[in-house]
């Protein structure tokens, strides 16, 4: 660490790699504007957390912007239409999803006339810049960001809403907006940054003014100096407009390029020395991050009330005939953006959402453009090869100097080969990014990551196995007690039973002996036959009945999900 | 003192009682495989040798000696091994239950060691005092819980190497064993040259 | 199920192959300057040794049903048979070469699963048990060096003659064309007090102008080796730099008191094997320490354990039982010594 | 002679006495094993061990009476952990056929009569309904042991395996190495991603 980064107030991180960044392919300053397709394919959960749940039907006719799904639960995101037109399906369609199922979409046959739903605006433009950001209220602004179905666009995924008002209860000082783009190949949030800086720098006052941070620091890679001098014109030219007391306020600083400078917690790192506690979010040391598209959507949706509905996507690769940046409607097949793009079809090698460190290949071109996709990487034969088999791990630990977490991937990967999971916790594993450093550095070419990938799911697959049998016992131990309950009362209610036989043998004796005696009596012995007969009804009932509690009593203690479930089993019986 | 000290490193590095004089090879092998195992059973000996090395130098020494019947040594210092680590077994299951967990049957092994024995009978037999004698079993029990916990390392790691199966389990142990045993070779003559 | 290759899809041309291969190529000064001065029979027995290591690798390929043509090509064989070959001396018989590079590739090696899986480094696993076994062949059969006065060779028929059938020309005896190295005569002599350094210099046999008579030149030959292979970043300086700083300031420690019974620090550094072990035997990635900490303590520990045996111990060089000694440690050091991890507190980490 | 022989009997005595106070002093309760032991198997109660339920399965590997390899649901990895955790050898499972994946039990609404034996059968109380109403069985509760499917007198129960979606899929396990590079076959073609799907 030399004193002359710490005077800008920049720290380094261990490990990472240098990497080509490949980024002149795509880096135009235009941003093309993709085809409207016939058909839009809009997942309904294009987010962390619960899926959207549906509100429209098949057969309805929608308009762009209008609401298609709405979010369920406080870590959910709504979906929007993103152009107008008639729903013709709500069903399982393939998604971009490394494991190449399929998943509920809507199903827009559009109309071509790509009809704005009523949007309205919070807030104008210019009120802006005469200082009517401080007429909205934080809740205007979080609610705005929540109905625009905005989430973390860095990759992530993560409902922007929610993480904004966990933020603000938390009372953050920094902000972090990340413009690193430290992926090769991918210029989207570059050629953003060229095109469109001053709605990136209001969507950030918006988000600051949201979780009432102190300072704000963009960070971004040293290799994308037009972006930056756009933001940095941008962020002056509202220095100058604004009040004396904002100045200062946004600060951008370069950081080295270097993978994986952009994931957040290194660019958290190399921006203010802190680190983010394992298992713990920045929130915890004061940090909330924003990705820089993440703030374009924000100003997009305050400023023009427009939800999340299209999104920049880097077309390139060695067989994409124009490798570009194109704003593509959510929902567009990816086969559509290529043709549109134009690409060589007898030359594709691998197609990739993502970039070629943390992506992943597509299992059909025939998927949707979601929330998520920020490049599609349409690879030539010997651009992407697929390593040779991977040799045994000879233990040069290149892994563990690339780990820009300081893991030993090499122990990791000791231990989940010989699937020994505890020992693979004990390295943290749960700490590891998955940046792909280790992989790419690795000589023997081990596909660490995956190893590490199937590791945690593993983990995660034992854990729930565990809580479920955990449950299962408790049921089972329940139903031994409630079944050794039921024994008992019914035990007990022979046992009364006995003993009214006893006496009533007893009386029937004395009676009959009353009889012998008096012989007058003799209506005597009906009569108490009868109430005899009524106490062993009422004896057998009870026990009917102690058992019928037992049956009953395992329809009770039953979790609302469960009593629906039922519900809705006994009005299927019903119906049918 | 620095007779002492040599005596130690002798006992501990030049002389280790299982890679160079091959005494204790049964908990040696038996309870190596993990490496808390090992930990724990390397412990256990080293506070039962210290403790026995002593015991029985005591009952050589104020038993055997005056009474003149030197003749019962070897059955004299198994009686007071078997009764120290019993004693051991009941303290440590009272006080560690997690550790005697780990041990678990290796504890009753450490009776049948037979670096414990050896260690009062060479005691003896090279005429050592009664300090020479502590520091002897404490360097043999040391030496003994290093090349353990080594030992036990190695083997972990050998868990999930891709032996070849006829040499799976004890033989690539014993393999390894052979090895280290070598390695300590690289020790010979320590003792003289430091003399 | 769709199964695709996993993230990341980059790749550098970096393999295990070139690695070992570099590290070969690294080893040719040191090759030369050995055989410059120790004669030809250094280049015999890196050729024996790498005819027998190659044939015994694919045998035990071929035993365990291994694809023989991808883990030949992985040069590992290659390499364990170099530096077996650079550290056998120069006038041993085939069959030392034989029955060493049987225990390197066989016992040492594939028996605990080949490639990656052997904890001793199998060339120094080899020598220490030629040592044992042999060790009237691994001390006496080492010619004196060029540079020394009187110096009497024999050509490279001869050599091959010598080390294939035992045969020396009829003028020509052992004791004229052996000598004791450097290091063995100052264990003999000095640390038993049987003569002091400045006596053994005025002989003018053992004392070059750094190290050992003639070694010296070896040592410089591995040292400019190592340097490329930090350079090419093929391996990292942790491992050379702590042992060779060790043994360095032990010796200086030492020696500062009795300069006439110590040897000089540079002494240590440039006679036997010291280059040759600090560079490309302890930097054998497979068996040493991986984490930072831990390469720096393995390294140290080498260094260490080469002064102590060579000054106090019963051989005169120490590499091979240094390096097994402290194979022996490195699970535990790579256990102990785990790095921080992002975001973790100190006391969150590993005992 | 004579002298050994009480020097014996005195240590003896000693060492016994010494012991015998230590018992008392040091006196622990028995080890809880069968709570570890129960606690790696996957409670189903299935019986396919032969006992009735999971905890006597563990009862009975405590006391030694039964082998570690009778627990099909368990599989490979609890005869593992349960060999890891009692230091005995790894036992290969005894199973008749291999289970591909964890099942749910279904009933089928048009067959069920209420019958209720299903209910009864039930070791975790995973099926709901009463008598002469249709039962349905939770499905987040239902271990897949298989035991109601025997006494439904219709056959209306059937175990389907659970549904495979983008939430439960898990990365597979790397399987291709230079000893296995047939594995390489895994890999899907870029033909198959660029082929017009059709919609599921």
């Amino acid at each position: 660490m030399s004193v002359s980064q710490q005077l800008q107030g920049i720290w380094p991180f261990p490990g990472g790699i240098k990497l080509d960044g490949k980024k002149s392919l795509s880096c135009q300053t235009v941003i093309n504007h993709a085809e409207l397709p016939r058909e839009l394919e809009i997942p309904l959960s294009q987010h962390i957390g619960h899926p959207a749940e549906a509100v429209v039907k098949v057969g309805d006719s929608v308009k762009k912007g209008q609401l298609i799904g709405h979010a369920k639960g406080f870590v959910s995101a709504p979906v929007h239409a993103s152009s107008s037109g008639i729903v013709t399906a709500i069903e399982e369609r393939l998604v971009p999803h490394p494991s190449g199922l399929p998943a509920l979409c809507v199903i827009i046959d559009t109309d071509g006339y790509d009809h704005w739903y009523d949007c309205t605006a919070l807030i104008a433009k210019n009120d802006a810049e005469h200082n009517g950001l401080n007429a909205l209220s934080a809740e205007q602004i979080t609610g705005k960001v929540a109905e625009a179905g905005i989430v973390g666009l860095g990759g992530a995924l993560y409902p922007s809403a929610a993480k904004l008002q966990t933020a603000r209860k938390k009372d953050s000082d920094t902000l972090i907006i990340n413009a690193a783009e430290c992926e090769p190949y991918i210029t989207c949030d570059d050629a953003l940054m060229r095109n469109r800086p001053e709605e990136i720098i209001l969507g950030i006052l918006l988000i600051k003014k949201v979780v009432g941070a102190e300072r704000c620091l963009i960070g971004i890679e040293d290799n994308k100096p037009e972006a930056w001098q756009a933001l940095l014109d941008t962020i002056q030219g509202y220095q100058r407009a604004s009040h004396e007391h904002d100045k200062q306020s946004i600060e951008i600083i370069q950081v080295p390029t270097r993978y994986p400078a952009g994931g957040e917690k290194q660019l958290i790192q190399v921006l203010t020395g802190r680190e983010v506690p394992s298992q713990g979010l920045p929130m915890d040391i004061g940090i909330i991050c924003h990705n820089i598209t993440t703030a374009a959507a924000v100003y997009q949706a305050v400023y023009r009330g427009e939800p999340l509905v299209s999104r920049i996507v880097t077309i390139t690769g060695g067989a994409i005939k124009k490798p570009q940046n194109m704003e593509v409607a959510i929902g567009t097949s990816i086969r559509e953006v290529l043709d549109q793009a134009g690409w060589h079809k007898e030359r594709v090698d691998k197609i990739i959402m993502g970039g070629p460190m943390m992506g992943f290949a597509l299992p059909s071109i025939d998927v949707p453009v979601t929330k998520a996709t920020n490049c599609i990487l349409v690879s030539e034969p010997g651009e992407l090869p697929t390593p040779p088999p991977a040799m045994p791990c000879i233990r040069c630990a290149r892994c563990a100097d690339s780990c820009p977490m300081s893991l030993l991937p090499q122990q990791m990967y000791w231990y989940a080969k010989a699937r020994e999971l505890e020992k693979v916790q004990d390295y943290n594993i749960f700490d590891c990014i998955e940046c792909g450093c280790c992989s790419y550095s690795c000589p023997s070419n081990i596909p660490l990551v995956q190893y590490f990938r199937y590791a945690k799911n593993e983990i995660w697959d034992d854990e729930r196995e565990r809580n479920k049998a955990n449950l299962a016992r408790e049921r089972h131990e329940f139903r031994q007690e409630r079944l050794e309950k039921a024994k008992k009362a019914k035990q007990e209610a022979a046992r009364l039973r006995k003993e009214k036989l006893a006496k009533k043998k007893a009386e029937d004796k004395k009676n009959a002996a009353a009889a012998k005696d008096g012989g007058s009596k003799s209506d005597n012995k009906p009569a108490s036959s009868h109430a005899d007969l009524i106490a062993e009804a009422i004896a057998r009932s009870k026990a009917k009945k102690a058992q019928q509690q037992a049956l009953k009593k395992n329809t009770e203690n039953l979790t609302e999900a469960q009593q629906k479930q039922v519900n809705e089993a006994n009005e299927r019986r019903k119906k049918s | 003192m620095s007779e002492y000290f040599l005596l130690l490193i002798s006992t501990i590095f030049v002389n280790n009682f299982v890679l160079v004089k091959f005494l204790g090879l049964c908990p040696f092998m038996g309870s190596s495989r993990k490496l808390e195992v090992a930990a724990g059973m390397a412990l256990a000996t080293t506070f039962v040798l210290t403790l026995s090395s002593a015991s029985s130098y005591l009952a050589n020494q104020y038993i055997l000696i005056p009474l003149d019947i030197e003749y019962l040594r070897t059955i004299t210092f198994i009686l007071v091994i078997a009764a120290v680590v019993n004693f051991t077994e009941m303290v440590v299951h009272k006080t560690s239950p997690m550790l005697y967990q780990v041990l678990g049957m290796f504890l009753p092994l450490i009776t049948t060691n037979c670096a414990v024995l050896g260690v009062a009978l060479l005691n003896v037999q090279t005429g050592y005092n009664f300090f020479e004698s502590i520091i002897f079993g404490f360097g043999a029990a040391v030496g003994f819980s290093m090349v353990m916990v080594l030992f036990a390392s190695i083997r972990e790691r050998l868990a999930s190497a891709d032996v070849p199966e006829i040499f799976q389990g004890a033989p690539i142990a014993l393999i390894t064993a052979g090895l280290m045993s070598i390695a300590f070779l690289g020790f010979t003559g320590l003792d003289k040259g430091l003399h | 199920m769709f199964v695709a290759q996993s993230s990341p899809f980059l790749k550098p041309a970096l393999s295990v192959s070139k690695m070992m291969l570099v590290v070969t190529l690294a080893l040719i000064p040191g090759i030369i300057t050995s055989t410059w001065v120790f004669g030809f029979g250094v280049l015999v027995n890196i050729v024996l040794a790498i005819i027998f290591a190659l044939g015994f690798e694919a045998l035990m390929l071929y035993l365990r049903k291994r694809p023989i043509k991808v883990y030949l090509n992985d040069k590992s064989a290659l390499l364990t048979a170099v530096l077996l070959g650079l550290a056998l001396p120069p006038l041993a018989p085939w069959w030392l070469t034989l029955v060493g590079i049987f225990f390197a590739i066989v016992i040492a090696k594939h028996l605990y699963g080949g490639l990656g899986y052997n904890p001793f480094n199998p060339a120094m696993a080899a020598y220490a048990i030629l040592l044992i076994s042999f060790p009237a062949e691994m001390t006496t059969l080492w010619p004196s060096p060029s540079m020394l006065a009187g110096h009497e060779s024999v050509n490279f028929l001869q050599t091959l003659n010598f080390q294939l059938f035992n045969q020396l020309p009829p003028s020509v005896t052992l004791d004229a064309i052996s000598y004791a190295t450097p290091l063995d005569v100052v264990r003999t002599s000095v640390i038993n007090g049987l003569a002091s350094i400045s006596e053994i210099e005025e002989t003018g046999k053992t004392f070059g102008m750094l190290g050992g008579l003639g070694t010296e030149w070896v040592n410089l030959a591995f040292l400019a080796g190592g340097l490329f292979l930090l350079k090419k970043g093929v391996i990292q300086w942790h491992i050379p730099l702590s042992l060779l700083a060790t043994l360095g300031f032990f010796s200086l420690l030492f020696g500062s008191f009795e300069l006439d019974s110590n040897p000089s620090p540079l002494f240590q550094l440039f006679s036997g094997a010291t280059m040759l072990g600090a560079f490309f035997i302890a930097t054998d990635p497979v068996t040493a320490a991986t984490t930072p900490k831990g390469r720096i303590i393995y390294g140290a520990g080498i260094g260490l354990l080469i002064y102590i045996i060579r000054t106090w111990g019963g051989y005169p060089d120490a590499i091979a039982f240094s390096v097994l000694i402290m194979n022996m440690c490195v699970p535990m050091l790579d256990y102990y010594t785990q790095p921080r991890v992002y975001g973790h507190n100190d006391r969150d980490q590993q005992p | 002679m004579l002298w050994g022989i009480l020097a014996l009997i005195a240590l003896a005595a000693f060492f016994g006495l010494l012991l015998g106070l230590a018992a008392i002093v040091f006196k622990v309760e028995s080890s809880p094993v069968v709570e570890q032991i129960d606690a790696l198997l996957p409670q189903t109660q299935c019986g396919q061990c032969s006992f009735a339920g999971c905890r006597p399965y563990a009862e009975a590997i405590a006391a030694g009476e039964a082998p570690i390899n009778l627990c099909p649901p368990g599989g490979e990895k609890t005869v593992q952990a349960l060999a890891d955790l009692l230091d005995v050898d790894v036992l290969p499972l005894e199973e008749d056929e291999v289970l591909e994946g964890p099942v749910v039990a279904v009933i089928i609404e048009d067959t069920c009569i209420g019958c209720t034996l299903c209910i009864q059968a039930c070791p975790v109380d995973a099926i709901v309904g009463a008598a002469k109403q249709m039962h349905t069985v939770i499905e987040s509760e239902c271990t897949g042991c298989e035991l109601c499917v025997a006494p439904c007198p219709v056959d209306c129960i059937e175990m389907i395996p659970v549904k495979k979606t983008i939430s439960n899929w898990r990365w597979p396990e790397p399987q291709y190495d230079v000893n296995n590079e047939q594995a390489a076959n895994i890999f899907t073609t870029i033909e198959k991603v660029l082929a017009e799907s059709t919609h599921p």
